[in-house]
């Protein structure tokens, strides 16, 4: 039995449940410690989703790191013991609920027209092919895999080949069905660790050399902004 | 899919601007090395990388890089020249307004120089989450150049505002990114094109689309995600509310028309709705607002509302003319208003800033250079030939026209009747009204006037030579 | 002839107003310096000038465009894209409909003499000023500006094209009214900047409707498209086609004697012609060097030049007649008033308006190279006397009233010297400039039938000797009559040298018109060329020329002896004796007059019916109501601007919100 | 389960810090939430990006992380420095720029 959408739902809801909580708690830690649950759900949603390396991240990040950071102010600040925020008037509440209630609709709607004439139901298409031999367009799709991931056509013969076939064929003598199955396969193991690195480290390398300089600005602009001398300023 | 082969010419500009602020940052640990010395090398590398970015303009680059995330082409070099400028004017115009005694320039320069390599990879971005990265390392570095007078009350809300607000824009740009990468499956500029070229139209990509747009609407105010400018461009230090109004304004705008004109194009019946009457709104708002301020750096934010909105209306106009004279008239409105922020540097008295229009009352007899710095720099944010600023709304209003938005150009002529009620109001003020008191006024320091100088030839030689800077940018627009 | 040239030419003064508009404040103390750098700047063009000039002198003629400044064919839409359907095919060539605003250079001989002039004066007037602005606070200011009118005046005579030139038109304005306020601390100053600022913008916007109607009929504003496609026009008359042009208008005379007319109003305007002359006498409050150079040699005579250069419109419309009757009553009428006049820049100011006359009547006769002749010798022997009248004033402490003055002579003697060619030469005496000039422009108005403008023109010749030399003799001779405590004393070589230099050509350049039976004058021979295409059916009237030569010289002669009569040994009244001499010396009222037939009933009329019915209700309603319902608005709009960042989040939720449901559900 | 539904969810933690971002004051905690709509998109992208096969939307969403991680840090330090002056983190008692 699939466990995906009990799973689902569980995650889902202890999320949602952890965002309400953030924004329904009057003090700050209790917020901070809400948004964490919310992100250990969506770590679990990412694992669901077959992305392992994302939802290590995700709690190696955001829960540790980012959310430490968040506390550290709070106590810092020393907003933790005093209620410093007291309710919005009823009115302003009400309408930005309101506008809350209309925003989500549309994500809803956004949502649940998902497939409507985009990527996704063309993939949808295109995977539904059955019956005869490897198609033109799966052989295309696995070689795209093939340079993605940066595999050699002998790794995925010998390798990822007999996982779905008997374990002569090579990849020219796959049935569709076989075929959907091993393109599948490979799909599910992108959230490897190894097939991210590699990906990171070609196709994206730009934007990876790109977030060491943002890092780098943040560094700097941290120092700037709580650096020790107190210089005499201008205006 | 390998690793990339990297040709490091075609990123010179880029790789100047890294080893510019590697430079800047190894100076800095100096304490013997004047303060000033960081600015000058800043300064000197802009200068090279733009002098780069020119010569790869002339040379007609047309290629990628980075496995196509990057387009090195003449229309992003255009928009390099255009971020250079900006970033060698503000760097001259901070020379003198930074304390000398102020430690912390190193960092105020890196930042400067890290906001302008995000505004490079904005423009040169081929791929949404290039730009988005791009967009981001502009914005943080902004951020902190906005709370930089940290001992300023008024630094630090603009920092805290700008921040809060950015980041809540760029959620939905992210977010807006995603819905695309799911209607189109890929998030790479020309696949995006080409998959759309055939595919229906989903809520999922009309969505997205439309979330790019508050994401490029905020970064460029557009009304009504314009909020944050005033308040921004009032709190933060004189040099970094120049800097905001040039470089990223032309940044936004670099992405909004690669992606909104050669990726979405397929959907531009879709998106000219909308970007006509954001452009109304924008100049309306931006200039009625404008004529009821006292404060010159708010009426400068809000005059630089409205400009986007002109900007905009070229960019309804969605053609070849409409893209070169949007390109043409962010390269003149980031000359002339810079100018006029440096003009507002330089009525500093021992006071501080003088930011009131009425301080400004018969500056035109008291500060002769001063006034008619400004006198020309308002004149052409105005539009009146034969500055700079003509030209480019003439261009701008010209292609409009051809694109058959009379009405939008009528409702831009108006408004640019209305903008030369409060800029000229200024002028009026300088020349015609006694002062209420007497401001002691420094001497002018050398560089703000150089600069002024600078800005002054470069909005008189594109007012009155506007083919040799039109060229180069209709050129550019060959690849669309 | 290198474009470079001109460039060179045309930026030199520019250069020149920069160095010391910017840095004036640091030129401030080397006075000298500064006004070096004005000299210098007008030298160097003075010097290309020069070579200009030989170069036309041997046939080179050059019309080349710098470049297009809004070239819409760079745009990328020709005719075929704009045009409606029904819009004719052209017939020329010029009309593709890519039209450009374009900077462009037309050098002909007519060019090269206005280029001497400017820059030969010019010069000399900056030498001139050196001395005379000697310790004015606004020195370099007064370079600064100076030099800028030069570059302005040239731009105006450069131009290739109606556009660039009314640009200059405008810059000599500006000029003119920077310098007529110069001394702006002087109401009277201030006042009279005003009034030619006023007067002026009458005259300019004939000139820019003028412009339209050329456009709209030429598609273009370049002088040789447009002479061309008239000339085409004319030829295509007599066959009785209905042409239509660039413009897309259905093109005929009347629109053409519309345009020239237009232009004329402009003309009249800058060259203060019946009925807009008032603002130059006042335009006097001046330093007197810019008198002599702005409202006397170059930039009053703009509108002459303007004229001269639509030559080809002119003729083909048929509207120079107009344009020399204008001249010529403006001639006599100013030439009265010049009589009754004390203060000595006044009667110069009277002169120059009823010289400017004979200039029209010259260019509106088709006696073009006479009418510029004219205005060639007027530039010198009127910049002189500008200038002597200043060194006069410079002698007396700034004494301008004749009244006060008399038996100079032997205190100022080459300052008398100068005086006196000057004024010889403008009363027609005898084989000096003005002799030759004028009755050039009265012998060829008799020749093409305009005996009455010829009487006039006369009579205005013998006013005009008689005043002038009522100054001299006022000034000059008889006894002294100046205030005990002024001590009159000769001016400083750098001002008279000037006056040395410049007596000579106003002395001795009409015998460049010297032509003998039916050969043409060396400078009819020159300046022929400039108006070849159309104009002047050989001017050389053989006959009867010793017999006019001689009435001339006679009614000079006689203005002269009746003056000295008069006015030998002057006792000045209070008191006007006559009626006649009243009217004249009140200026005939006409100040009083506009007051009262134009300014005041528009004062009342704005008081009691449109203030209190109109403005109020609907004027203001509209345009102070506009600015009020404009600032109102953006003030109650920046309420929404509260300063607290969740408001903005509101306002950017509910803008995404709408557009997103317009995207997802209305769409 | 479908793309439809991780779009949903992910639509409405969206909203929910959409919603936080406009009622609370606290600007800790509206940056909290201003995280929690970087998530929600993040969470989008790995469903979109299982969907299509593709991994890029899984590479996204690390550098999302790190700009999240360096927002944070940049915001946190303004935060503090606003706090210096006026011993409060509450937004709308920061409108001295106004009008």
């Amino acid at each position: 039995m699939n466990a995906e959408p009990i799973l689902f739902i569980a995650f889902g809801a202890l999320a949602l449940i952890g965002a309400v909580a953030v924004i329904g708690f009057k003090n700050p830690v209790y917020s901070a410690i809400a948004l964490i649950v919310t992100f250990f759900a969506q770590a679990g949603l990412f694992i669901l989703l077959g992305a392992h390396f994302v939802a290590a991240v995700q709690v190696i990040v955001y829960a540790g790191a980012i959310m430490v950071l968040f506390l550290f102010v709070i106590m810092l600040l020393n907003l933790g013991s005093v209620d410093v925020d007291r309710p919005k008037a009823g009115i302003a509440k009400g309408a930005a609920v309101i506008l809350g209630i209309v925003f989500a609709l549309e994500g809803v709607y956004i949502a649940v027209n998902a497939s409507k004439g985009t990527a996704v139901a063309r993939v949808k298409r295109e995977s539904a092919v059955g019956g005869g031999s490897i198609s033109a367009m799966q052989l295309k799709e696995l070689n795209k895999i093939q340079a993605t991931y940066q595999l050699t056509r002998d790794e995925i013969d010998t390798e990822y080949v007999p996982k779905v076939a008997a374990a002569d064929k090579t990849v020219e003598d796959l049935t569709a069905d076989e075929a959907r199955t091993l393109i599948q396969t490979l799909q599910g193991e992108m959230g490897k660790t190894e097939r991210i690195g590699t990906v990171l480290f070609s196709k994206f390398l730009l934007p990876f050399e790109v977030t060491s300089l943002i890092l780098l600005a943040a560094l700097i602009g941290v120092i700037a902004l709580v650096k020790r001398e107190e210089p005499k300023e201008v205006s | 899919m390998t690793v990339p082969v990297i040709n490091w010419h075609m990123l010179m500009p880029e790789l100047v601007i890294v080893l510019t602020f590697v430079i800047v940052m190894v100076f800095d640990l100096f304490k013997s090395i004047r303060k000033s010395i960081l600015a000058w090398v800043t300064i000197i590398g802009s200068a090279i990388a733009l002098w780069a970015s020119v010569e790869m303009l002339h040379a007609g680059v047309n290629g990628s890089q980075f496995n196509g995330m990057l387009a090195v082409d003449r229309f992003s070099m255009f928009f390099k020249i255009i971020f250079l400028v900006s970033t060698i004017l503000v760097s001259l115009i901070s020379i003198n307004y930074l304390d000398r005694g102020d430690k912390r320039q190193g960092e105020y320069y890196v930042l400067i120089l890290l906001a302008t390599l995000g505004m490079m990879l904005m423009a040169s971005g081929n791929e949404l989450i290039v730009v988005f990265l791009g967009l981001e390392l502009m914005s943080l570095s902004l951020y902190v150049l906005a709370g930089y007078f940290r001992s300023v009350q008024v630094s630090s809300e603009a920092g805290m505002k700008y921040l809060l607000l950015g980041a809540f824009a760029s959620g939905f740009f992210l977010y807006g990114i995603a819905l695309i990468y799911g209607g189109a499956g890929t998030t790479s500029i020309p696949e995006i094109a080409s998959v759309l070229e055939d595919g229906e139209k989903s809520p999922l990509m009309l969505a997205g689309m439309f979330l790019l747009i508050v994401g490029f609407g905020f970064k460029v105010a557009l009304v009504p995600f314009h909020q944050w400018a005033p308040d921004v461009y009032e709190g933060a230090p004189t040099t970094i509310a120049a800097f905001i109004s040039a470089g990223p304004k032309a940044a936004g705008f670099a992405a909004f028309l690669r992606i909104f004109t050669s990726a979405l194009e397929s959907l531009q019946p879709e998106w000219i709705v909308v970007i006509v009457i954001l452009a109304a709104l924008t100049m309306t708002v931006g200039n009625v607002i404008a004529t009821a301020q006292s404060n010159i750096k708010r009426m400068l934010a809000y005059s630089s509302v409205a400009h986007a909105g002109y900007v905009l209306v070229a960019l309804a106009a969605a053609n070849k003319d409409g893209i070169s004279s949007a390109m043409l008239y962010l390269l003149v409105y980031c000359v002339m208003n810079i100018g006029a922020f440096a003009a507002v540097i330089l009525a500093t008295t021992e006071d501080g800033e003088n930011l009131k229009i009425s301080d400004y009352a018969g500056l035109g007899f008291r500060k002769p250079l001063l006034a008619l710095f400004l006198s020309i720099m308002l004149v052409s944010l105005a539009g009146f030939p034969p500055t700079a600023g003509f030209v480019g709304k003439f261009y701008v209003f010209r292609s409009a026209v051809d694109a058959g938005h009379i009405w939008l150009v009528v409702i831009a002529a108006i408004n640019t009747a209305i903008s030369a009620f409060y800029y000229l109001r200024v002028v009026v003020v300088m020349y015609m009204q006694e002062p209420d008191e007497e401001l002691e006024y420094h001497a002018y320091p050398g560089l703000l006037v150089f600069t002024l100088l600078l800005a002054t030839i470069g909005v008189v030689l594109i007012g009155v030579l506007p083919s040799y800077f039109l060229g180069p940018a209709q050129i550019s627009t060959q690849f669309f | 002839m290198s474009i470079n040239l001109i460039v060179l030419l045309l930026i030199s003064p520019l250069i020149g107003f920069l160095i010391n508009g910017l840095f004036g404040k640091w030129l401030r103390n080397a006075e000298k310096l500064s006004g070096g750098i004005a000299c210098f700047a007008v030298l160097i063009s003075l010097i290309c000038s020069v070579i200009v000039f030989t170069h036309v002198k041997d046939g080179v003629e050059l019309n080349q465009r710098l470049y297009d400044w809004i070239a819409f064919e760079s745009f990328g839409f020709s005719k075929a894209e704009l045009g409606s359907a029904e819009s004719p095919t052209p017939i020329f060539e010029w009309i593709t409909g890519n039209f450009a605003f374009n900077i462009g250079f037309h050098v002909d001989s007519l060019t090269a003499v206005m280029l001497l002039i400017i820059t030969g004066i010019g010069f000399l007037i900056h030498v001139y000023s050196i001395g005379y602005m000697h310790g004015d606070a606004g020195y370099t200011r007064y370079f600064a500006y100076l030099n800028l009118f030069v570059f302005a005046m040239l731009i105006l005579v450069l131009a290739d094209n109606y556009l660039m030139m009314f640009v200059g038109w405008e810059g000599v304005g500006l000029c003119s009214y920077l310098l007529i306020g110069f001394w702006y601390e002087k109401k009277s100053a201030t006042d009279a900047g005003k009034k030619a600022f006023i007067v002026n913008r009458i005259g300019d916007f004939g000139f820019l409707l003028g412009m339209f109607t050329l456009f709209a009929a030429f598609g273009t504003l370049d002088f040789i498209p447009i002479f061309e496609q008239a000339e085409f026009f004319e030829r295509a008359e007599s066959t009785g086609s209905n042409l239509v042009f660039g413009g897309n208008t259905q093109f005929g005379a009347s629109t053409l004697a519309v345009a020239t007319l237009l232009l004329f109003v402009g003309a009249v305007g800058k060259s203060a012609q019946i009925p807009l002359y008032v603002w130059l006498p006042d335009a006097m409050e001046g330093p007197t060097p810019v008198s002599a150079l702005i409202h006397a040699a170059t930039m009053v005579t703009a509108g002459v030049y303007m004229v001269a250069r639509s030559s080809v419109l002119f003729e083909i419309a048929g509207t120079g007649d107009v344009v020399a009757w204008i001249g010529v009553l403006t001639a006599v009428f100013a030439a009265i008033m010049a009589l009754a006049a004390n203060d000595i820049k006044r009667v110069l100011a009277y002169s120059t308006v009823s010289q400017l006359g004979y200039m029209f009547v010259g260019v509106g006769i088709g006696a073009y190279a006479s009418g510029i002749f004219h205005l060639m010798t007027h530039a010198f022997f009127k910049g002189l006397m500008f200038l002597t009248a200043g060194s006069v004033m410079h002698a007396l402490s700034n004494e301008l009233d004749m009244r006060k003055m008399g038996g100079l002579r032997s205190k100022l003697p080459i300052t008398h010297v100068t005086f006196l060619v000057g004024a010889l030469a403008i009363s027609g005496f005898p084989l000096l400039s003005g002799f030759w000039s004028k009755d050039e422009i009265l012998h060829s108005a008799w020749e093409k039938g305009h005996p009455i403008i010829y009487v006039i023109g006369l009579v205005t010749a013998f006013l005009t000797a008689f005043y002038m030399f009522r100054l001299i003799f006022g000034t000059f001779y008889g006894k002294s009559r100046v205030d005990a405590n002024v001590h009159p004393h000769e001016s400083p070589p750098v001002m008279w040298v000037p006056l040395a230099i410049l007596a000579i050509p106003s002395a001795l350049i009409g015998l460049a018109l010297l032509s003998w039976k039916g050969h043409d004058s060396a400078f009819h021979h020159f300046i022929g060329g400039a108006f070849v295409h159309h104009g002047e059916k050989a001017a050389h009237h053989a006959d009867n020329v010793l017999l006019f030569m001689a009435i001339s010289s006679i009614v000079g002669i006689a203005g002269i002896a009746l003056a000295w009569v008069k006015y030998r040994d002057w006792t000045p009244l209070d008191q006007p004796r006559s009626a006649i001499h009243k009217l004249a010396a009140e200026k005939f009222y006409v100040d009083e007059i506009y007051n009262a037939v134009i300014v005041q009933p528009i004062k009342n009329a704005s008081q009691f019916v449109l203030w209190r019915g109109v403005d109020v209700s609907i004027i203001d309603g509209i345009v102070n109501g506009v600015a009020f319902v404009v600032r109102t608005v953006g003030g109650s709009l920046r309420r929404f601007q509260t300063g607290v960042v969740q408001s903005y989040i509101v306002s950017m939720v509910i803008g995404i919100i709408i557009f997103l449901a317009y995207y997802l559900f209305i769409r | 389960m479908s793309l439809e539904w991780y779009l949903a969810l992910s639509a409405l933690l969206f909203t929910v810090g959409v919603i936080g971002v406009l009622i609370r004051r606290n600007a800790i905690i509206i940056f909290m939430c201003i995280e929690l709509m970087l998530n929600a998109a993040n969470l989008a992208f790995v469903a979109i990006s299982r969907e299509l096969g593709d991994p890029s939307g899984q590479v996204f969403v690390f550098f999302v992380m790190t700009v999240a991680a360096a927002e944070v840090a940049i915001g946190l330090a303004i935060i503090v420095s606003v706090f210096k002056h006026r011993e409060t983190v509450n937004v709308d008692e920061v409108d001295s720029l106004k009008g």
